[in-house]
C-alpha cells in the first residue's frame, strides 16, 4: 500500500481518472449539447493524458488530433447544423433514465470485473520507457498487416456510408427533375 | 372611375415645334389623346383608364428602358412653396418616362387621375423596376395601384400619416423653425416670410 | 491504379447532399461594413444561400423632393450636390440646364466647357472610389490606397476651381461661379481658372492613367479577383432595362447607352471618347467598364483643357431667377449612370415640382431579382459592383 | 551554476518564462512589421507618431487602449463556452513553442520531442475548437456563420497540412524537428528542394490554418462584420489576435524547420559548417522573418476567396497533391 | 525521473501557461478596466436592429460531410506516419502496403469529388 502512495505517476492516475469521470458524467447529464460535445473534449484530453502515461505517445497525440481535432469537431458541426434540439433549455431526458443507468452501472461492472480478473496483480511494465513510432510501424505492417489493410476498407465504407446518409431524400418525381436539370 | 383629360391648352397653343416621325409614330401607337414636343421633353397624353395598354404598347414599339414613374400634384391652394401662377385644374398628373436605348429617344407619357380616390393600373407586370417608383408614388401621394405585388411604404415608417408630396402636405419642420432658420450667427437683414424663399441670388 | 469503368459507374448518378435545415434571417445592415451608406437587407439564408432578400431603404431619405418646393432655385443646386456625395458636382449639371432651357439662357462656351471638364473629373473620382471600394469588398486592401492617392490629386484640382471637395455648388444658372477668392479683376478677366490650372489638371490626369494601369495590373488577371467576379451577378441586357438599369452597370450588360454621346447639354460631340462596353454582365465587367471608362475620362480632361475658349462664365440672368412656367425633363450621364430631373415651374421662384430620378434608386431596384440564389459571400461580390451610394437611393 | 541549469524543474521555469515573453514579443514584432510592411505596400508611411520614432510604440498603445477596454459578454451568449474559447486558441498557440528548436542541442529547444512534428499538428488541431466555440457561443449570426466557416476551412486544411510534412518525414526518417533539421544538414541541402511540392502545399495550409487572407472568410469583415469575432470586445478580443500572430511565428518558424534547414545557416548543409550553438536563433529568426514577410505580402496583395472555392481548392488540388507527394516520395526512397 | 516523462510534464506546463497567460491578463485587466454596463451594450449585434429570431440556426449540412471527409482522411494520414519513419526498413514491401492503402482511400475522394459532394450549389 505504501507502494501505492510513493509513485506519483499513480497520483497523476488518480486525478486523471476522477476528470474522466467527471467529464464523462457531464456529458451524459448536461442540458447542453453543446456542453456535453465539449465536456467530451475533457474526456478525450484526460484518456490522451493516460496513454501518455502508459508511454504510448503516440496513441496519445493521434487521439488529440483524430479525436479532439478531427472527430469532436465533427460532433459539433453535426448539432449545429441539424434539427437537434438545441438552446439552454431544452430538456434532452426521457423516461428510461433509470434503465440506462442500470445498463451504465451493469456494463462498468462487467469490464471492471473482467479487468480484475485478467489483469488484477499484473504490474504494467514499461512505464516511463516510450514505445517508439517505429515499433508501432513494425507491428502494424508486420503482425497487424491484414488488419491495417482491412482498416482503409472500413474507412471507404464509412465515407460512402457518410455520403449516402447525408443525403437529403427525394420523392422519385423531384429526383427525375433533378437529371432533367 | 377614369376621368377625361381635356386637350391641354400647352399642347395645342406651343405646337410650335413640330412633332418628330418618332414621336408621331409612339403617339400613334399608344393611342395618344394630343401630344407635344417641347426643349427636347416629348410628352404623350393617354387616358388613364388606358395606361396599362398605351405601356405596353410603348414597350413593343422599342421603348425597352424602363426611367421613371412619378406624379404632379396640380393644386391651386398650396400648404407650402409657391403657388401657381394661373389657376391649374386640380388633380394628379401621373408620368412613365420610357426609353428606346436603339433609336435614342425618350417618350413620357402622361396621364390625369382625379383627386378623389386616385387609382391607376400598375405596369410592374411591364416592368418589374416601376414596382419601387410606384411604391414611392403610393406612399408620396397616395395614388393607389392596381396589380401591384406590394405597396409596403419604401421609405417612410409604416405608422407615417399624410402623404409627404401632396401640396396640402405641410413641412412641419418649416412652421416649427422658419428658414433659414435662427442660427445664422449673424442676423438677416430683413426677416423673410415664414413660408417664402430667400430672394438673395448669390449666383449673380 | 483506378479502372477507368469503375470511377464511370461511380460518378453516374449524382448525389444530393443535403440535409433538412431551417432558414435564418440575417439581416444585412444598416449598420455593416458594406452597405455603402444604410441600406438594410433582410435576408433569409439556408446555410450560405440567400433564398429571399429584402431590401429596407428609407434610413437616407431627406425629401429632396419636397424641399425642393419650398427653395429657389439657386437654393436647390446647393441641395442636390448631397444626392450622391461621391459625385457632387455631376448631381448639379441636369437640374441647371432644365432650369436654363426652360429660361431659354444660352450658356457662354467657356462655361460650358469648365463644367464638361469638371464632371467628368467628378465621374473620375467616383469610379475610383469604387476601384478601391470594390476589390476592398472582396477582401484586398491595397486597391483602396492606391485609387485613393490618385483620387486624392484629381479632388485637389475640383476643389483649387470650386473651393469644395465632395459638395462644390459651383454651378449657377446661365454658367458658373467665378473661382473660389477670385477678385474683382479677374472676374472681368475671365481668369476664372486658378494659376497653374491647366499643368495641375494634366499632371492629375497622367497620374490617374498610371494608377489605372496599377489597378488593373494587380486584379485584372489576378485569379482570386476572377475567380470571385466572373460569372458572378450575370444581368442580361433585358432584365437591366427593364429595371431601369444605367450607367456602367447598364454597359456592363453589353448596351452602349450612354448620354454623353446622345443629348447635348454638354459638349461632349468635340471631344473623342470611347464607351467600354462590357461582354457578360458579370461583376467583373462592371469593375471593368469603369476602369476603362476612367482612362476615357481622363482623355476626355485632357482634350477639353485644351479646348477651353476665353469668354465670359456667365450669361446675363436677371438677379432675382424666376423661372417660366414649363417643363422639361433633362438627363446626364453621372458616374452612376442616368440622372434626370423632370422640372416643372410654374412661374415662381422655385421649382413647382422636381421628380428627380437618380441611377441608383433604379440600378438598387433590381437587387432582390439579382441575389436571389447568391450565396453570401457572393452578396458583396454583386452588391459592391453595383456601386450605388444610399443617398442616391433615398434621396 | 551549471548543476542549477542541469535541474529540471529550473530550467522549466526558465524556458516558461521566456515564452511566456516571447509570445508578445513575437506578437509586438509580427505586428508592427505588417504594419509597416504593408503601409509601404500601400504607399503610405504607417504608424508613425507614436513612440517617437517610426511609430514604433504603436502596438504597444493599442495593448493599453485594450486593457482599459470594458469587458463585454452579451447577455445571450452561453457565458462559459465564451469565456473559455480565447483560452483554447492561446493554449494551442503557446504549446506549438514547445517543439520549435532555436539551435542544435537541448538548450535551445524547450523540448526536443520524440514526436515534435506530430505533436505540433495534434496540438494545433485544438484551436479549431476554440474557434468554435467562440462562434457558437456568441448566439450572433455572423459568428455563428464565422465560426463553422473558420472550423470548416481549418479542418479542410489540416489535412494537406498533415500530408505534406509526411514527405518530409520519409526524408529524415524521425518526426523529431531537431532531428529534422539534422537528417538536412546531413543530406546536404534543404529539404525545399526535394520537397519543393511539399513546401508548398504546407505554406498555403498554413495560411489558411492562421485564417489570413486569402483566406480570411472566417473574419471577412466585408461580409459577416468580423465573424466569429463580432462579440469579442477587449482583452479578449486581443487574445484571438495574439494567437494569430503568435500562429504567424510559429507555422513560419515549423516551415523554416521542416523545409529551409532551420537553425542551420544557409549553406551550412553544403559546405559542412559546423554551427556554433548561438548563432542558431539568429538563422532561424532570419529564415522565419522571409517567411513572415512573405505572409504579410500574401495578404495585402489578394482578395480573399469565396468558401466554396476554398474547399474545393484543398479538395480537389491541395489533398491529391499531398498524397501523390507522398507516393513519389516514397518510391524514390525506395528505389535510390 | 526519465527523459520522457519531463518531455510531458514540459508539455504539461505550457499548456497551463497558455491558460495561465489568458487569467493573468484578463485579472490586471480588470483592475483597469471600467465597467459601465447598460442594457444596450449586451444585446446581440445584428447591424443596429433588433436582432430577429435566434442566434442559433442551424446551418447547412455541407460543412458536415467535409468533417467527414476529414476524419477519414485524418486516420489515414495517422497511419501513415509510422510508416513514414520506417520506410527504409520496411523496403518494397511496406512501400506497395501503403500504395494499396492510399490507393483504396483514393477511391473514396474520388467518389466525393463525382459525386458532387464538394460543390456548393
Amino acid at each position: 500500500m505504501a507502494d501505492w502512495i510513493s509513485l506519483p505517476v499513480n497520483w497523476v492516475f488518480l486525478v486523471l481518472a476522477l476528470v474522466i469521470a467527471f467529464a464523462g458524467v457531464k456529458v451524459v447529464t448536461s442540458r447542453n449539447l453543446i456542453h456535453a460535445a465539449l465536456s467530451l473534449v475533457g474526456v478525450l484530453a484526460s484518456t490522451a493524458a493516460l496513454f501518455l502515461l502508459l508511454s504510448a505517445e503516440f496513441v496519445a497525440w493521434v487521439l488529440v488530433l483524430v479525436y479532439v481535432g478531427a472527430v469532436l469537431v465533427l460532433f459539433l458541426f453535426g448539432i449545429m447544423i441539424t434539427r437537434a434540439p438545441m438552446g439552454r433549455e431544452v430538456s434532452l431526458d426521457n423516461e428510461r433514465r433509470g434503465l440506462a443507468a442500470i445498463t451504465a452501472l451493469a456494463t462498468f461492472a462487467l469490464l471492471a470485473g473482467t479487468s480484475w480478473v485478467a489483469f488484477g496483480d499484473v504490474e504494467i511494465e514499461g512505464v516511463g520507457d516510450p514505445i517508439t513510432t517505429g515499433d508501432l510501424a513494425d507491428s502494424l505492417l508486420g503482425r497487424y498487416l491484414i488488419p491495417f489493410e482491412i482498416v482503409s476498407f472500413v474507412l471507404l465504407a464509412a465515407l460512402i456510408g457518410g455520403i449516402a446518409l447525408a443525403r437529403k431524400d427525394r420523392s422519385p418525381a423531384e429526383e427525375a427533375e433533378r437529371t432533367d436539370a | 372611375m377614369s376621368t377625361n383629360p381635356p386637350e391641354t391648352e400647352e399642347a395645342s397653343e406651343d405646337a410650335a415645334t413640330p412633332l418628330s416621325a418618332y414621336v408621331e409614330r409612339i403617339a400613334a401607337a399608344v393611342g395618344a389623346t394630343s401630344a407635344s414636343q417641347e426643349l427636347d421633353t416629348a410628352k404623350l397624353r393617354v387616358e388613364s383608364s388606358d395606361w396599362y395598354g398605351a405601356v405596353e404598347a410603348a414597350r413593343a414599339e422599342g421603348l425597352t428602358m424602363f426611367e421613371f414613374i412619378s406624379a404632379i400634384d396640380w393644386a391651386n391652394d398650396v400648404a407650402v412653396g409657391d403657388e401657381p401662377e394661373d389657376e391649374v385644374e386640380e388633380r394628379y398628373e401621373m408620368l412613365c418616362a420610357l426609353t428606346d436605348v436603339d433609336q435614342r429617344q425618350t417618350i413620357i407619357l402622361s396621364t390625369d387621375l382625379p383627386k378623389e380616390g386616385a387609382t391607376i393600373a400598375s405596369v410592374e407586370p411591364l416592368f418589374p423596376g416601376a414596382q419601387w417608383h410606384e411604391r414611392e408614388s403610393h406612399e408620396m401621394f397616395g395614388i393607389a395601384f392596381d396589380g401591384i405585388s406590394s405597396d409596403a411604404n419604401l421609405y417612410l415608417p409604416d405608422e407615417f400619416e399624410g402623404y409627404p408630396l401632396r401640396k396640402s402636405f405641410a413641412l412641419l419642420s418649416r412652421e416649427v423653425k422658419p428658414w433659414p432658420g435662427d442660427v445664422d450667427v449673424e442676423d438677416m437683414p430683413e426677416k423673410p416670410a415664414p413660408t417664402g424663399p430667400s430672394t438673395e441670388n448669390p449666383g449673380a | 491504379m483506378l479502372d477507368a469503368q469503375a470511377m464511370a459507374q461511380i460518378s453516374e448518378t449524382s448525389v444530393a447532399v443535403e440535409l433538412e435545415t431551417s432558414d435564418m434571417t440575417l439581416n444585412i445592415g444598416p449598420q455593416h461594413p458594406s452597405t455603402h451608406g444604410v441600406l438594410r437587407l433582410v435576408a433569409k439564408v439556408d446555410g450560405e444561400v440567400i433564398t429571399d432578400v429584402r431590401p429596407i431603404l428609407g434610413y437616407m431619405h431627406r425629401g429632396y423632393e419636397k424641399i425642393s418646393e419650398v427653395r429657389t432655385y439657386p437654393q436647390v443646386i446647393a441641395l442636390i450636390n448631397r444626392i450622391d456625395w461621391t459625385s457632387g458636382y455631376a448631381n448639379e449639371i441636369p437640374f441647371v440646364v432644365a432650369a436654363e432651357r426652360l429660361m431659354g439662357i444660352e450658356v457662354p462656351e467657356r462655361a460650358q466647357w469648365i463644367r464638361l471638364i469638371l464632371t467628368e473629373m467628378t465621374r473620375i473620382s467616383a469610379h475610383l472610389l469604387f476601384m478601391g471600394s470594390f476589390p476592398l469588398e472582396l477582401g484586398a486592401t491595397t486597391p483602396l490606397m492606391f485609387a485613393l492617392r490618385d483620387r486624392e490629386r484629381v479632388l485637389d484640382v475640383l476643389e483649387s476651381v470650386t473651393g469644395g471637395r465632395f459638395h462644390p455648388n459651383f454651378n449657377r444658372i446661365g454658367g458658373i461661379k467665378p473661382a473660389a477668392g477670385a477678385g474683382k479683376e479677374q472676374k472681368k478677366l475671365t481668369q476664372d481658372l486658378p494659376a497653374g490650372f491647366f499643368t495641375e489638371t494634366e499632371a492629375a490626369m497622367d497620374g490617374v492613367i498610371a494608377s489605372t494601369d496599377q489597378l488593373e495590373k494587380l486584379l485584372r488577371k489576378n485569379e482570386i479577383f476572377v475567380a470571385r467576379t466572373k460569372g458572378i451577378g450575370v444581368l442580361p441586357p433585358e432584365v437591366a432595362l427593364s429595371y431601369g438599369v444605367t450607367g456602367p452597370n447598364l454597359r456592363a450588360s453589353g448596351v452602349p447607352y450612354d448620354l454623353r454621346n446622345e443629348t447635348d447639354y454638354l459638349p461632349y460631340d468635340q471631344v473623342d471618347f470611347e464607351i467600354p462596353v462590357g461582354t457578360e454582365g458579370d461583376s467583373f465587367d462592371r469593375w471593368w467598364v469603369r476602369l476603362a471608362e476612367i482612362r476615357q475620362s481622363a482623355n476626355i480632361v485632357k482634350q477639353a483643357i485644351q479646348k477651353v475658349p476665353s469668354g465670359p462664365l456667365q450669361a446675363k440672368v436677371p438677379k432675382i431667377i424666376k423661372v417660366p412656367k414649363g417643363e422639361t425633363y433633362v438627363r446626364a450621364e453621372v458616374p452612376k449612370g442616368v440622372m434626370g430631373y423632370y422640372l416643372v415651374s410654374e412661374g415662381g421662384q422655385g421649382p413647382y415640382r422636381v421628380k428627380i430620378r437618380t441611377a441608383s434608386f433604379s440600378n438598387l431596384s433590381m437587387l432582390p431579382w439579382i441575389l436571389e440564389g447568391v450565396i453570401v459571400p457572393d452578396l458583396l461580390a454583386v452588391m459592391g459592383s453595383l456601386d450605388f451610394v444610399l443617398g442616391d437611393v433615398d434621396r | 551554476m551549471e548543476s542549477l541549469l542541469e535541474n529540471f524543474w529550473i530550467v522549466l521555469v526558465l524556458k516558461l518564462l521566456t515564452v511566456a515573453l516571447l509570445v508578445p514579443v513575437a506578437g509586438l514584432i509580427i505586428g508592427y512589421a505588417e504594419l509597416k510592411i504593408s503601409a509601404h505596400m500601400q504607399a503610405r508611411v504607417g504608424p508613425y507618431f507614436a513612440g517617437g520614432r517610426y511609430g514604433w510604440a504603436q502596438l504597444i498603445a493599442d495593448g493599453v487602449k485594450f486593457f482599459q477596454k470594458e469587458d463585454i459578454i452579451p447577455a445571450e451568449a452561453d457565458r462559459p463556452v465564451f469565456k473559455y474559447a480565447p483560452i483554447l486558441v492561446l493554449i494551442s498557440a503557446v504549446s506549438l513553442f514547445v517543439v520549435i528548436p532555436f539551435g542544435p542541442g537541448d538548450a535551445l529547444v524547450v523540448r526536443n520531442l520524440d514526436l515534435g512534428i506530430f505533436f505540433a499538428l495534434a496540438i494545433s488541431s485544438v484551436g479549431t475548437i476554440g474557434v468554435l466555440m467562440a462562434g457558437w457561443s456568441s448566439a450572433n449570426k455572423y459568428s455563428l456563420i464565422g465560426g463553422l466557416r473558420a472550423a470548416g476551412q481549418l479542418i479542410a486544411y489540416e489535412l494537406p497540412m498533415v500530408l505534406s510534412v509526411i514527405g518530409v518525414v520519409i526524408l529524415a526518417e524521425t518526426m523529431s524537428l531537431n532531428g529534422i533539421v539534422e537528417a538536412q544538414i546531413e543530406w546536404g541541402m534543404p529539404f525545399v528542394i526535394p520537397q519543393a511540392v511539399a513546401f508548398v502545399v504546407f505554406f498555403i495550409a498554413a495560411l489558411a490554418e492562421m485564417s489570413r487572407i486569402p483566406f480570411d472568410m472566417p473574419i471577412a469583415e466585408s461580409e459577416l462584420t468580423t465573424g466569429y469575432l463580432t462579440e469579442y470586445t477587449g482583452f479578449r478580443f486581443l487574445f484571438f489576435f495574439l494567437g494569430e500572430f503568435a500562429n504567424m511565428f510559429t507555422f513560419a518558424a515549423i516551415a523554416a524547420t521542416l523545409f529551409l534547414g532551420g537553425y542551420a545557416p544557409a549553406g551550412a548543409e553544403v559546405f559542412g559548417i559546423t554551427i556554433p550553438g548561438l548563432t542558431g536563433p539568429i538563422w532561424l529568426s532570419l529564415k522565419i522573418g522571409v517567411l513572415v514577410f512573405v505572409m504579410i505580402w500574401t495578404r495585402w496583395t489578394w482578395p480573399r476567396l469565396r468558401e466554396d472555392q476554398l474547399q474545393t481548392f484543398a479538395w480537389k488540388w491541395l489533398v491529391p497533391i499531398g498524397l501523390a507527394n507522398i507516393v513519389v516520395t516514397a518510391v524514390m526512397k525506395v528505389l535510390f | 525521473m526519465t527523459e520522457y516523462f519531463q518531455d510531458y510534464i514540459t508539455v504539461g506546463a505550457f499548456i497551463g501557461l497558455g491558460a495561465v497567460l489568458v487569467l493573468a491578463m484578463l485579472g490586471v485587466a480588470s483592475l483597469l478596466r471600467p465597467s459601465n454596463p447598460t442594457k444596450a451594450k449586451y444585446l446581440t449585434y445584428e447591424c443596429g436592429v433588433d436582432p430577429v429570431g435566434d442566434g442559433w440556426a442551424q446551418s447547412h449540412v455541407r460543412y458536415y460531410i467535409f468533417g467527414l471527409l476529414f476524419v477519414i482522411f485524418d486516420v489515414e494520414a495517422v497511419f501513415i506516419f509510422p510508416w513514414a519513419i520506417k520506410l527504409e526498413e520496411l523496403g518494397m514491401f511496406g512501400l506497395v502496403e501503403m500504395v494499396v492503402f492510399i490507393a483504396i482511400l483514393t477511391v473514396g475522394l474520388v467518389y466525393a469529388i463525382r459525386k458532387g459532394v464538394l460543390k456548393w450549389e
